[in-house]
């Protein structure tokens, strides 16, 4: 029996896709457990492939059974399980929260949102598992698409900052392509494995280097490296709250995925560092990234904005730690593409519970009441908080460890000066907010009740996965050792 | 597309060419194995045939043709059709898409492929079809008509 | 700021133009990516779709071929593709019926 | 020479692509970005199929009469597949494309990005 793994996956959200739109339109509470069963079972297969390919090594699945030049191949290897693992449980939190939440905001629109994202969902896991570069783009192009969809849900707006996203997306993908036509006419394949034992023999000639420009320009676009990052604020913050929680977790991690994919097991990383130095351009870019999103990020008065600053500054880590190209900063851009998908998750999260409770997430009108009426999610603020200034006990620091392990094994100084620096920024703009919730006193009372809290608490269905994510992040960052020994080491690429 | 300003002569030629225009986009699907065509461009064309009656008419009366509410489902109908044959190549023990395990009763080797590329040309063409046609009545739902 | 723009779009053309002079010249059939054999030994995708096409599947239109049987996932891609740009269209420009009835 | 004609075809692309490039970059009106957006997916579209040509080959549909054991009589049918997909995927940018602007018309009355940027950036005063 061929071990059909890798396929059931988008098998199981492109059933969902398709059975969401044929429900009748009251039957549309059931859209959102299809979803939510739908994540569930691929996050359950993720964990299975983890298991299988740690024990049994890469799996290489034939489509139509053609062996990989002629038709398309999926790779499962422990990069890309654990990725696949990780989006499908961060998103299978963040859907248990959604629930409520898009009930208030998305007026009887139930139906062909959880679509869109179960699209979104298969067009991102297809983007992971692929070992063909065009079928990379065509999944690209479907959870592109879906993204412009979900966004432009949102107010204010936000249909504008979806247009300007879907400009830049889709010039990001016809980069993409173009760099895919000068490869293909100078390998004559299309297939990862096939174009690395090919590249090295192309004696390096000038289509090389174009190619690698063009395809690294535009996963950038979509990765929102520093100066391609225009799309990035705008699109966060105007978006609706559960849907910006949706993207901002993992939209730009897979494209960083990718980043890994194309400089590190396509091109390899001798020609990526010596023969055409993408990486150093790629680490200034990833230093400069992280100092200018920090900065922003203390200059936002509004709590969604000053977290998608945020994440402009978090892609700079990672872009950091794929420049460095060594075991270190792999480690480390790995682990922190993991960790800021849960910080980030629960990050928006909150600011979803602020919005729908108070209707606002201003950051200067939060004060004391917000903490007394809401301990539960200010708690699992502050753990997030804590882990992405990068505190021992949680998850945060361990990447920023491994991060300034690989500049100092480099004697990259500038870099490991920035990430230090940035972690004090990071404490700037959150303490703000900590100071404000918890520690100035608000003593007078016609704050108390200028305060809009209805009740306390937001319903359970908005709190555990907040609770969820916060002790995956504690718990991520006590068995970091176990998670960086037993699978992260497993995935280095050959010759870094 | 107002009923005020229109002229007879819109609505004859609409209403005599679109069936012929369909015809022309079922033989693209066809002849896709024989000469230049297949299911996107058939698929195309079998839309146009359906728009060119939309815009005469208007919603109203293009109801009849073909209804708005059929659009979408046509077009999971048609995603439906191609990602079935995938998923009865994979139950039926190769891998997801092999069409050397797909059933169709009397043939095999080379024609059963040949058939089944059919099958599949003609779900990616109603998919193409149900999906411009629920594109454009979602685009027009704004406009008085 | 306009000239940045502009020093951009002309230094993508010349970085462009610079890297199709290393391209093959267009229509000679022995060009790297037409040949049997890729540079590294492995078959050629295209090479063999031309040789293999009528042999396995019947079918004379070798493009067809392609589309619907070796690079068929890529078509199923291609489709859901459609597929969400109609549900992107209903999710953002459908009325809520619920109002109306 | 020979390099001349062998290349001149990319150069008309590569000026095709700066077209649409300036188009996105230079146009205020947000219907006149799309247009350079679909020049340039579809010089990219040129690019791919212009490669495929061979010198006196065919057309690539099985004719008993050219052998298809030499290769060099069926010109590349790779490209002109792969081209299928991305003129498909153009299609549906466009189709959420024309979505959105419906939207963005709906809540601003006017398709000039400056005009929309101010009036954003006002109302989140």
């Amino acid at each position: 029996m061929i071990k059909n793994f890798p396929v059931i996956i988008p098998a199981i959200y492109l059933t969902a896709a398709l059975l969401i739109p044929l429900l009748r339109s009251r039957h549309e509470r059931y859209a959102h457990s299809i979803a939510l069963s739908a994540v569930f079972a691929a996050a359950l297969v993720s964990i299975n492939n983890i298991y299988y390919v740690i024990n049994n090594g890469t799996i290489h699945y034939h489509f139509g059974g053609w062996t990989p030049p002629i038709g398309i191949e999926y790779v499962l290897d422990p990069l890309s399980a654990f990725v696949v693992f990780v989006i499908n449980s961060v998103v299978f939190f963040i859907l248990i929260h959604a629930v409520k939440v898009n009930a208030i905001e998305l007026h009887s629109k139930e139906i062909p949102y959880y679509s869109v994202v179960m699209l979104m969902m298969l067009g991102f896991n297809g983007m992971i598992m692929t070992g063909d570069f065009f079928n990379l783009f065509v999944f690209l192009e479907i959870s592109s698409l879906s993204v412009y969809g979900l966004m432009a849900m949102g107010d204010r707006g936000s249909a504008f900052a979806s247009f300007r996203y879907l400009l830049l997306g889709t010039i990001g993908a016809s980069f993409f392509l173009l760099g895919l036509g000068f490869l293909y006419m100078v390998s004559g394949s299309l297939n990862m494995s096939d174009l690395k034992e090919i590249i090295p023999l192309l004696s390096n000639s000038p289509v090389l280097i174009i190619a690698l420009t063009l395809m690294v320009t535009g996963v950038g676009i979509k990765m929102a490296v520093f100066p391609l990052h225009g799309w990035l604020p705008d699109a966060y913050t105007l978006a609706s709250s559960s849907t910006s929680a949706l993207i901002a977790a993992i939209g730009t991690k897979v494209s960083a995925y990718v980043m890994i994919r194309i400089l590190f097991f396509v091109f390899g990383v001798e020609y990526v560092t010596e023969i055409f130095p993408v990486t150093l351009v790629l680490g200034w870019l990833g230093a400069a990234g992280i100092i200018y999103g920090s900065i922003l990020a203390i200059a936002q008065k509004e709590m969604k904005s000053m977290l998608a600053y945020s994440s402009v500054a978090q892609i700079g880590y990672i872009t950091l730690g794929i420049s460095m190209a060594n075991p270190l900063g792999f480690i480390g851009a790995v682990l922190h593409i993991i960790n800021h998908a849960f910080m980030k998750g629960a990050l928006f999260l909150v600011a979803a519970n602020l919005r729908i409770r108070t209707g606002h997430s201003d950051i200067s009108r939060l004060h004391k009441v917000c903490a007394k009426k809401m301990p539960v999610t200010m708690a699992c603020f502050t753990v997030a908080a804590i882990s992405m200034i990068g505190l021992p006990p949680v998850a945060g620091f361990f990447s920023k460890w491994y991060l300034v392990l690989g500049a100092v094994d480099n004697r990259q100084w500038i870099f490991m000066g920035v990430i230090l620096l940035s972690s004090l920024l990071n404490a700037v703009y959150f303490f703000r907010i900590i100071e404000n919730v918890y520690i100035k006193s608000s003593d007078s009372d016609e704050e108390m009740k200028s305060c809009t809290l209805a009740e306390d608490e937001p319903g359970f269905s908005m709190i555990g996965p907040l609770v969820l994510f916060a002790m995956t992040l504690l718990l991520l960052g006590l068995f970091n050792v176990y998670i960086v020994n037993n699978i992260i080491l497993l995935m280095m690429p050959p010759g870094l | 597309m107002n009923r005020i300003d229109e002229s007879p002569i819109v609505l004859i030629v609409c209403r005599v060419l679109s069936p012929f225009i369909m015809l022309f986009g079922l033989y693209i699907i066809a002849h896709g194995h024989y000469s230049p065509g297949g299911g996107f461009q058939g698929g195309a064309m079998l839309a146009a045939g359906l728009l060119i009656i939309r815009l005469a008419l208007g919603t109203t009366l293009s109801e009849l043709h073909f209804r708005r509410a059929w659009g979408l489902p046509a077009g999971v109908m048609g995603v439906l059709i191609f990602f079935a044959i995938g998923l009865v190549t994979m139950f039926m023990g190769g891998e997801f898409l092999n069409y050397e395990y797909f059933i169709i009763p009397g043939i095999t080797g080379a024609m059963l492929r040949s058939m089944t590329i059919l099958l599949v040309e003609v779900g990616v063409g109603l998919a193409v079809m149900g999906i411009i046609v629920s594109i454009y009545d979602d685009l027009m739902d704004g406009k008085g008509n | 700021m306009k000239y940045l723009r502009f020093l951009l779009l002309i230094s993508f053309g010349v970085l462009l133009v610079y890297g199709s002079l290393g391209l093959p010249d267009r229509g000679d059939g022995e060009a790297v990516f037409n040949r049997e054999l890729s540079p590294a030994g492995t078959v050629n995708a295209a090479s063999y779709h031309i040789q293999n096409a009528y042999k396995d599947a019947a079918t004379p239109n070798m493009v067809t071929v392609i589309l619907a049987d070796y690079r068929s996932f890529d078509t199923l891609g291609e489709v859901i593709v459609i597929f969400t740009a109609g549900i992107i269209c209903y999710l953002l420009l459908r009325k809520r019926k619920v109002k109306h009835e | 020479m020979e390099f001349f004609l062998g290349h001149y075809a990319y150069w008309f692309i590569i000026v095709l692509l700066c077209i649409g490039l300036y188009t996105i970059m230079f146009k205020r009106n947000l219907v006149k970005k799309l247009i350079g957006l679909s020049i340039f997916q579809s010089s990219i579209i040129l690019f791919w199929v212009s490669s495929a040509s061979k010198w006196n080959a065919t057309v690539p549909i099985y004719d008993s009469a050219y052998s298809i054991e030499n290769t060099a009589n069926y010109i590349n049918p790779l490209p002109h597949t792969l081209m299928l997909t991305a003129i498909v995927v153009g299609v549906a940018t466009l189709g959420v494309a024309f979505a959105l602007f419906v939207l963005v018309y709906k809540r601003f009355k006017i398709l000039n990005e400056d005009v929309i940027i101010q009036e954003m950036k006002s109302e989140s005063e």
